[in-house]
């Protein structure tokens, strides 16, 4: 769950950690009666990079500039969103900018503090950030990242408040269940004082169950999902969708993954990531059908499983049970293998339906298939 | 021989009276694999499957000498479950769910290494070492006893790569389900050191993924002037970015988190990368061949 | 800081916890217009135990009676404290009461989780609760906990919930710097379920600077003080007005205490704790005198210093000046001892004025000023 | 003898180019104590006193051989420093401050106890070893050699009290300030047990207050068959329930908190209570009687 900025320095705020105060608003109209010191950001609430090349950073000195940002911004869109909300907050005279994030890595088995001396929007394209591999938040040690900041950092009121801040951070990242916490630019004023300029936090959805606001968010965030999405959470399947043709319906992440690769191999470009493998049944697998066969974009659908612990027979007889009552005419390409899958197959044979045992014949005939059917 | 598990291992299963658990150790038992002892609080003195079951783990220890354990208990307990497991003289324990806070994975991690054992998982089958032992739920048919390593993050993966390879005649020393989740028990980087330090394993299949660190560590392994062959297959190749897709980590970021990026890295490093699922068994093949010379 | 019962439970309910919903209100009118499930309990809140059995907690079945309760609830004094809300939830159907705490105790070096069987009103009188010494939260273990809940708690999934709820606790009492979590009574309902009928939570004010919403409730406190405490504390002075007649300025909170109680033993009564040690200056001094001289409670004033770091012919010069100026006849005592204590008595002495090295005869001296001088 | 600091400690200052700093540095000279570095981040190179200065406590003890420290930093940097101190190689580390959450305290007593060292505060002035050492910033006037163990969660009680002791020539192996928050790097019971094995030591002075377990810690100890005599004073006696008197700890919340209670857990564990200041001399001369026997 990535937090906008303005709830991500909701929560910087809360753990006593400097931040501008903005406020947020939804309709241009907003604006109206509220006291800005101007000048003042208005600033596009969307996740999405590359916001500020793209206008969703505006400089404004009056109600009016503000309100005319912020009807512009709010329908724009960024990397195909639209924001939600724009923040306003006093445009700040900042000195320097820094970069620096707390986020989880698995070599470290946890958190890495990484820093840079120049942050902004160039982080990515410049050098690499020092990074201080911690591991569990309490296993940081301010002298161990101050040695490390030495290296690269000679204002020493600025280090110290940088230890101190980067302890901060790793604190929350651990008390609120964040997996990233990056402040950028960190944000040195006139008065040496930190602040942070921007931030981009996510926290851990897996902890939704300790934390009512993450629940919440997680609740906001499905209703905002479009209807297919939403009813193949309620069903714990897992949807994404994307731009190609060919409709997959596959079980495990990484499988799915892999025949979504072997259809691009193949020539072809898949519909949707749709792992199946947490409902295999009538209700789950008729779930991915329906969406399958009710997506015009979808010119031809791969039914692909690898049987685990999952018995093949099992899925065939749901497949046949479902394929018998299906209206589409949509093709269709059965892999069933793993275990019983000799059974599924033969099942599958006297019920009138191929099945392949491979998955790269039954990717080229899906790719050949949905090809025919395209205009 | 194998990593981590083996004939000998004496298997404990926290949660063995719940559906998953009752599951597991009946298909562990099929497997020839020495489940001991179960553990479920309040129902000591019963049995499932013949398995005794006793009211803690260190009761369990005490009267079977389990010195390995595998978790099925939900994810806000299950972090008691692993530290109960670790500090009561399990070296090896397995926490095969999802959903997991990756805090608690960190938690997990550390204090099984604090304990100089090791964790697997989560959000993994668990490990397998063929014909000798299984701890976690992955098909038994998928796999026969030989001189790969396997290494994956993805377990629906490994299952097919594994039958590929057994159907192919290359059997494996061990399979390890590392896990999809971003924090990791044993990490690939550890995976790989065990795997280098087994004599039984002369060449190392490794399945990754987009997002995440562990193919860099893989390709530090690769380039190494005393590793063993290293082939790899990664998938996600087409996944766009910014979307997660299925695992936690699966998620691309930065360019270091693409497909693109790990490939070159791994190839840089001499690693025999397969550019598909079909394409792994040949480049286990060569890795093999590669051992051999 | 203990959070009053409202804010307590929204703390638990932030964290996850079961706790009823209700709201609070400020005004008998607010009740208007809420919809409430009757029948709903109406409870003072205020930092005052015993409020059930005076009359604190009522149970209402109409939106007028609710109004009822709350008017009577808000213009009464619990323990001498006015309530400054009621909350309204509804009322529980409760099973069973269990008694749940996470506490600080030094022998421990940190948590401890309290645990028992019957909890409610009686928790003081009856037996004592289990103890689980946890010291650091990370080192709560289920089984260890759970081996000890066996001894008195026998149903199995009851006793399951209890280990989970404790672990939920001490995170949450680590990662919101709380000292005390008390759940007392910690309900069981009619399908077994656990919410959290009271909740007691005390938050580390010297966590402030990494809690913004802390840093507001400490200056929401600051505000409600009255004036002379208020500014004692921006003067840090640490002042807590008592009921006797012998005002006592002191230095070091043991002392202060050791000051108090040779009143009492000589006969009188101290009429504050008013520690100065934390701001020795003319400024201190003299907001300290000032206080004293003009409450009236105030028969005579003790000064008592012992000079460690602190050099006591520099408060010599200090009282000098503050007393030449004073215009209050009230009696007033001095004994500066400790470093430079021979110093600041021939200062004082020059200066007209007597002073005691030892404590115990200007604790008699100040006393007898002070019945003297009460009418 | 003394408990945990003598003649040969060697004392490292953090944050010595502070005022505080500074000021201790030169009052622990002054006292004899080997006080061998001063730690500044940023600051290495330079000196205070004649003292040299470094970046590191890792520095200082490298180059000073330093093996005990006491850091003056503000709450919010607190930890750091002691756990910088701690895992640098101190084996006795005295946090004098006040207001640092407790949490941190708890953190702080466990890393020094991970290591097998100790840590005193916070909230506290330190501990003195009259005429070998002191670790703080207590008026060194107030003491002198001798057989009696000090301690004290009140500072300034401690100071009053240990003047009284040496007028009276009862003179101190130790006056350890434990500190008046609730959490504390050395406790009562752990003073108490340091002071139990130290052979110059013939009897306990403990000074506490009302609230916290601390006192019954001293009662458990002075029933032991094998105690050293103890004779208290505890204050608060006439503090009014619910209200905090100056020290964190010092609050009565129950009936186990009140002065009452717990002088009657005294008493009946055979300790000599003094019912005031004035009585405190004539209780340990008492105490040190009962050494005599």
């Amino acid at each position: 769950m990535l937090l906008n900025e303005a709830r991500g320095k909701r929560l910087l705020a809360a753990a006593g950690i400097a931040v501008p105060v903005g406020i947020e608003i939804t309709t241009p109209a907003a604006v109206a009666g509220a006291r800005f010191a101007f000048p003042v950001a208005v600033k596009a609430q969307v996740a999405s990079g590359g916001r500020g090349l793209a206008g969703g950073v505006r400089r404004c000195n009056s109600e009016a500039e503000v309100s005319e940002a912020a009807a512009a911004i709010l329908s724009t869109r960024f990397s195909g969103l639209l924001p939600s909300t724009v923040l306003v907050e006093p445009w700040l005279a900042i000195a320097r900018e820094l970069y620096l994030s707390v986020v989880i890595d698995g070599r470290a088995g946890g958190f890495v503090v990484l820093y840079a001396p120049k942050g902004g929007v160039d982080i990515e394209t410049g050098p690499k950030p020092l990074a201080y591999p911690v591991g569990l938040a309490r296993n940081f040690r301010a002298h161990v990242f101050r040695a490390l900041l030495e290296s690269v950092e000679h204002d020493r009121k600025l280090l110290e408040q940088i230890v101190a801040l980067a302890r901060r951070l790793l604190r929350l990242a651990e008390a609120a269940d964040c997996t990233t916490i990056e402040i950028n630019p960190l944000a040195v004023l006139a008065d040496g004082s930190l602040t942070a300029a921007d931030a981009k936090i996510v926290r851990d959805d897996a902890a939704a169950w300790r934390h009512a606001d993450i629940a919440t968010a997680l609740e906001q965030a499905r209703a905002a999902e479009t209807e297919d999405v939403r009813r193949c959470l309620d069903a714990n399947l897992m949807l994404v969708w994307l731009e190609g043709e060919v409709g997959l319906l596959s079980g495990g992440a990484g499988m799915t993954m892999a025949a979504m690769d072997a259809i691009e191999a193949a020539g072809g470009h898949a519909a949707c990531f749709l792992d199946c493998s947490g409902n295999p049944t009538p209700a789950g697998f008729g779930l991915a059908l329906e969406l399958l066969d009710s997506n015009p974009t979808v010119r031809s659908i791969l039914v692909s499983m690898f049987g685990g612990g999952l018995q093949m027979d099992r899925v065939a007889r749901t497949l046949i049970e479902l394929l018998r009552n299906r209206s589409s005419t949509k093709p269709l390409v059965l892999r069933l293998d793993g275990t019983r899958g000799d059974v599924a197959t033969t099942l599958l044979a006297d019920a009138g339906f191929a099945n392949h045992r491979a998955l790269g014949p039954a990717v080229s005939e899906a790719v050949r298939l949905a090809q025919e059917t395209t205009p | 021989m194998s990593i981590l598990l083996d004939a000998a291992s004496r298997v404990v299963v926290l949660g063995i009276t719940g559906r998953i658990g009752t599951f597991s150790a009946r298909d562990m038992l099929a497997y020839g694999t020495q489940v001991v002892a179960g553990v479920s609080p309040g129902r000591g003195g019963s049995n499932v499957e013949g398995i005794p079951v006793f009211g803690s783990v260190a009761a369990a220890v005490a009267a079977t000498g389990a010195d390995t354990a595998i978790v099925y208990v939900p994810a806000p307990l299950a972090l008691d479950g692993v530290l109960e497991a670790v500090e009561s003289g399990c070296r090896l324990v397995a926490y095969p769910g999802d959903g997991l806070p990756v805090r608690e994975a960190m938690e997990m991690r550390a204090a099984a290494r604090a304990q100089g054992g090791w964790m697997v998982g989560p959000n993994s089958p668990g490990l397998i070492s063929p014909g000798r032992a299984k701890l976690g739920f992955m098909p038994s048919f998928c796999y026969q006893p030989g001189p790969i390593g396997v290494i994956s993050r993805s377990g629906s993966l490994s299952y097919e790569a594994s039958l590929r390879l057994t159907q192919a005649g290359l059997g494996q020393s061990s399979v390890i389900g590392i896990g999809g989740d971003p924090v990791k028990g044993v990490n690939a980087a550890e995976a790989i050191a065990l795997f280098h330090d087994d004599p039984a394993t002369e060449a190392i299949v490794y399945l990754g993924e987009i997002g995440g660190s562990d193919e860099y560590a893989v390709a530090d392994y690769a380039q190494r002037a005393d590793a063993k062959p290293v082939a790899t297959l990664l998938v996600g190749r087409t996944a766009p970015p910014g979307r997660k897709m299925g695992h936690a980590a699966a998620l691309i970021g930065s360019y270091a988190d693409t497909w693109e990026s790990k490939v070159v890295a791994l190839e840089a490093a001499g690693a025999v990368v397969a550019r598909s699922l079909d394409a792994l068994v040949d480049a286990a093949r060569e890795a093999l061949r590669r051992s051999a010379r």
